[in-house]
């Protein structure tokens, strides 16, 4: 269970002869993903890791009945290789590139749309269900199978604080990053919609950070729908300048819009429990899930 | 990457939208000399592309060639917020009847570029979204159909235009966006879009900032980027040499992390505990030991930093990789500030064992690192 | 009843102030068309022979209820007043503009086929339901109430057969001009369906010419759809040399392709009555008709 | 608009396609000259438009700048088919391994552009269809979405390649779309695209067609349209300027009507008949008398001319005002050639009451007409 992935998940690995692909698809392996493919054009015929290499996506997924794509390809042909998965009907496709032009990213996300398949990223860690399946580049030690949804913006972060939740004994059931970019596939209200349905998941943490506005249309969204489940949040940002990149290409407030203060004061107002450092995430959560009587662990390691 | 406006102006007049009559000056001479072939009043515009020029100061007029190059004059020899100025830009002033808007910037909820019209022009827009909400015209732009003909007509008409000027006005926003979308812009705006009293359009502000990840589809910009380069702040220009994401900040303590979120969570937990950062500073995913040195250098070269917070949360970055970065970078340079470290994660028993022989204390927690800087500092360093 | 257009529709005029826009309006309103309003950018807010003129079709459409268009803006105006007619919902578009690109042809019928509406044209003398609706520029006068539905990829030629046709006493349902580009928004397949549904329809006229292979896909549909009503060709061109345009942009031979004969055999492999000259078409269809006891008028004109 | 092969290649390169290495001549010394820069052998293609030029002859081999300066000569001093060879392209012959076929045009019932690649080139692709239509594969190219790499990497796969080959022929296919789209081909085409013995591809013969409904988006080719009509028999010439539709044919009896398929469909009345047409010529919907004077003109200047035949079918077209240019043209030129006239339609009494008062027989039937032509051929006009 868990959104979006999990035992039945049966990958490729486009850009699988890279120096990024070629390693990840190592540790996703080691991890027990199945993957079932890999792609790069003009590589045809040969093997990284045991793991047979296609021409084309469409080939690939008609030989080995694939259904998702995890892209390594570099940034001027990651959309291309996101149209050829697309094209091939896949329906899950993580781009873990980072630095792909966002003209190329819009046309993306609105053929994905047109095809009803959900993009994970550009520029993003990838998705883990905890025990099932990791379509990712994250350490996989920090996780811990449960039922905690996590969704965030930043990468480092999410391992901060999902290593905290694993720590006091809430483990998770689906980990994801939507991206650093400014136009990513998912929002956290797609995401929020998805735990919501999912009977793994008993709640779940946003991370968000400065720029755009994707965490207070969840605030809004929580509190128009009646979420089912408690939602606990952190913002990174407080102390960001207006103007800047802050690293990620979507971290910038601009003009007045974008600030974490906006958005700690949405989800505030939405009910959300909003944690002023990343190690409160855990301990709030905790707490609130021992007083609904669905969490009854402590600290269970460091 | 956000290019000077009379750089946006050329390519804008290129496409032919309407922009003054004006030329470039680096000198006060020159910028007699332009005046001379333009109808006075001219105004005078310092080329940065820091936000804010005009309450800066950095907009002057002149009724004469005398007068602009006097304006010149003080313009080139001050900085707006820390940028030298390096030319001017002269124009003939526009007769203003009316101050409008109109932009094409990137919606990231809808996952499309989006036209914004606004007839409050003159004023950043995300003010008027702020404070004048129903002054703002938006119209998302369908990826998979693009912005076309009638949308810009309905656009002008919302603005209150009609006949040959609704006509006029729609071209040029057409024109914009065919600008916007050719050049890769993450925003292409014109504020203000004058109505001159004869009610003729012209662009009198103009910005085009490129997404820097399309800049290899631009290489025109290629010299551009070397300029850009060359006006940097050095520890910018040493942070973009060694692929570091640095930001300055105004405070005493330097912060370096991986992942921009983890650091700027860093920067907060200091503000939280009373501090002051002095910079951003993510050396991103699997650092080496190299760009571990690079990240200390260049946050040691800041006079004001008193001590400097490592924050290392091990994924692709290999907690022992950066234990010999933090090694190497005191053998070279002697640390003479405090050093507090982080550090967990991947290899984190190899990376602690080698900064632990080396006589660092590393902690495992960021608060509690945070907590420690914030008592180095209060005690003087 | 007819097809496409009939007394129920109602049209608006795009480039309704121009010289050939202003001159067919008042042709079509003295035939008994609905012209509703008119849409000029720029000239919302006058008249043309009564009819109200708007900026925008949208504006026109929801005041006006109007449901068809017929567009008269000149060639590089004409795709982009047609996506403006389809974004304001309309589902019948008759481009009689000639000389528009194909680039923008193209990008038309893409869009006119998501939206599901008819694009008739571009350079097409239009459409006609006599009696009912003309929506065109073809002299009212050639045309008859009746039962043989009409289509032709040449103007002139259609009303030679058609006045033909009225001359024998054969009235039309509907006659309508594919265009004569080489991308036009409707086949003669698509046509032939339409004929097969509508119940006035008793027989269908068909009117080729060298270019493309329009006629051997309606001749290919006639076999395998086992066509119901009785059809009558006529394909001009038989003496045009190979490789040069024959007045219309879509007519031309292209190697082997696009022959008149290609044409002729397809359609009488396919059973379809072929004339040797456009007065032959009424005289062929006439005596079938009779044979089916359908008609039994004769000549009742010049 | 056909571009010439030097043209189009000029493009192609441009767009980095790799076409041999040449030069374009336009007289015998030039082509010793320019062959003296290159390797020989050498090819020396005559530069025409029309189709063809192989098996008339166009094209010629050189060993030495010798061979050259002859087969420049040799060419540039004969026509093909009627047209006169103003310029030699001389380029590197390649070494053959493979011939190909790309192009990218226009499929009329799928309403799009459609990719068509062959391993058969270096023949006429409608030819290949015909014969061989298993050696064809076509992709039809989705409009609202364009022709992307992966499209093209799976024709260059079809056509037997891998790895880097296959990779190399994508992107020149690729880039070949992007060629087509941006000129507004009505075809963009490669025959032969050679493979080279080293495996290397190479655009060995380019054609381009631009749409010349969309020249106005292309302003570089007005020059070109200048050119073009300097070049044509001066009855097309004629016919252009007038605004005419007119080709040539091989026949005695002139055409002239109104509507392409009614003067189609008159021509081939005539040969029913037995007959031989002399031209196509369509003066259009709503002729004016001074078109139908040109039309006339043009039509009685071809001496092989013995009868004209005058169909009209008033429609927007008006019967007295086409009258009315018979008699002007008979009154300013006298008609020595006998003319059949069939008019119907708009207006139709007053023109057959101002030509019959003119002494011309009006005839209402256009099969009964072309049998009077035809009678007045046979009777030796």
């Amino acid at each position: 269970m868990g959104i979006f992935v999990d035992k039945s998940t049966k990958t490729i690995v486009q850009g699988i002869t890279g120096t990024q692909g070629s390693f990840h698809t190592k540790l996703m392996l080691d991890y027990g993903t199945q993957i079932v493919a890999g792609v790069t054009p003009g590589k045809g015929g040969t093997q990284v890791h045991g793991v047979s290499v296609y021409d084309a996506v469409d080939e690939a997924v008609k030989k080995q009945e694939a259904n998702a794509s995890i892209i390594f390809v570099p940034a001027p042909f990651a959309a291309d290789a996101a149209f050829e998965a697309l094209d091939a009907g896949l329906k899950t496709i993580v781009i873990i590139t980072e630095h792909v032009a966002v003209k190329d990213v819009i046309q993306v996300m609105a053929r994905a749309k047109k095809q009803g398949a959900t993009v994970i990223g550009p520029n993003t860690p990838g998705i883990i269900t905890p025990a099932e399946c990791k379509l990712g580049i994250m350490p996989a030690h920090i996780f811990r199978r449960g039922t905690v949804g996590v969704a965030s913006r930043s990468g480092t972060l999410t391992y901060e604080i999902a290593s905290g939740l694993s720590a006091v004994g809430l483990g998770q059931s689906t980990c994801l990053g939507l991206g650093g970019d400014p136009v990513v596939g998912l929002s956290f209200v797609d995401v929020l919609r998805e735990f919501e349905e999912d009977e793994q998941t008993k709640a779940v943490v946003l991370i968000g950070e400065i720029g755009g506005n994707l965490e207070e249309l969840a605030a809004d969204f929580i509190s128009a729908e009646g979420y089912s489940k408690p939602v606990a949040a952190f913002v990174a940002g407080r102390t960001a300048p207006r103007g800047k990149r802050m690293g990620h290409a979507g971290a910038i407030i601009m003009g007045r819009a974008g600030t974490a203060q906006s958005k700690i004061d949405a989800f505030t107002e939405a009910g959300v429990m909003v944690a002023e450092k990343p190690s409160d995430v855990a301990r709030l959560l905790a707490e609130r899930l021992k007083k609904k009587g669905i969490f009854t662990g402590g600290m269970s390691g460091t | 990457m956000k290019l000077f406006e009379h750089e946006a102006k050329a390519i804008f007049s290129k496409h032919d939208i309407p922009t003054p009559l004006g030329k470039l000056a680096d000198s006060p001479t020159k910028a007699r000399e332009v005046t001379m072939q333009l109808h006075t009043p001219v105004v005078i515009k310092a080329q940065v592309t820091v936000a804010g020029r005009g309450k800066a100061g950095g907009i002057l007029f002149a009724n004469s060639p005398t007068e602009a190059e006097l304006a010149a004059k003080k313009l080139l020899s001050t900085r707006i917020k820390g940028t030298k100025i390096q030319s001017v830009l002269i124009e003939e002033k526009a007769s203003i009847r009316k101050e409008l808007y109109f932009g094409i910037t990137i919606d990231r909820s809808t996952r499309s570029y989006v036209a914004v019209a606004s007839s409050e022009g003159g004023m950043e827009i995300e003010e008027v979204a702020a404070t004048m909400p129903e002054k703002i015209i938006k119209v998302f732009i369908d990826p998979l159909y693009g912005f076309r003909s009638h949308h810009a007509r309905q656009i002008a008409k919302k603005l209150g235009y009609k006949g040959r000027q609704m006509l006029n006005l729609a071209t040029i926003f057409h024109k914009q966006y065919e600008v916007a979308l050719s050049y890769d812009a993450e925003l292409a705006e014109m504020n203000p879009l004058v109505e001159t009293s004869e009610g003729k359009f012209v662009a009198v502000d103009t910005r085009l900032i490129i997404d820097d990840n399309a800049l290899y589809r631009h290489p025109e910009f290629k010299k551009r980027l070397t300029e850009i380069e060359a006006e940097l702040p050095p520890q910018e220009l040493e942070a973009r040499k060694n692929g570091l994401a640095y930001v300055k900040l105004d405070g005493n303590i330097g912060v370096i992390g991986n992942g921009a979120g983890l650091v700027m969570a860093t920067l907060d937990a200091i503000k939280l505990y009373g501090g002051r950062p002095a910079n951003f500073l993510d050396v991103g995913g699997g650092a080496t030991a190299n760009k571990i040195v690079a990240a200390l250098n260049l946050v040691f070269s800041d006079p004001r930093v008193n001590v400097v917070f490592v924050n290392i949360l091990g994924g692709i970055t290999r907690c022992d990789e950066v234990a010999r970065g933090i090694l190497e970078a005191k053998m070279r340079t002697g640390f003479l500030k405090p050093v507090v470290i982080r550090l967990v994660g991947t290899n984190e028993e190899e990376g602690k064992r080698i900064l632990t022989d080396a006589g660092f204390h590393v902690l495992d927690s960021m608060e509690e690192a945070a907590e420690k800087a914030m008592a180095i500092v209060k005690s003087g360093g």
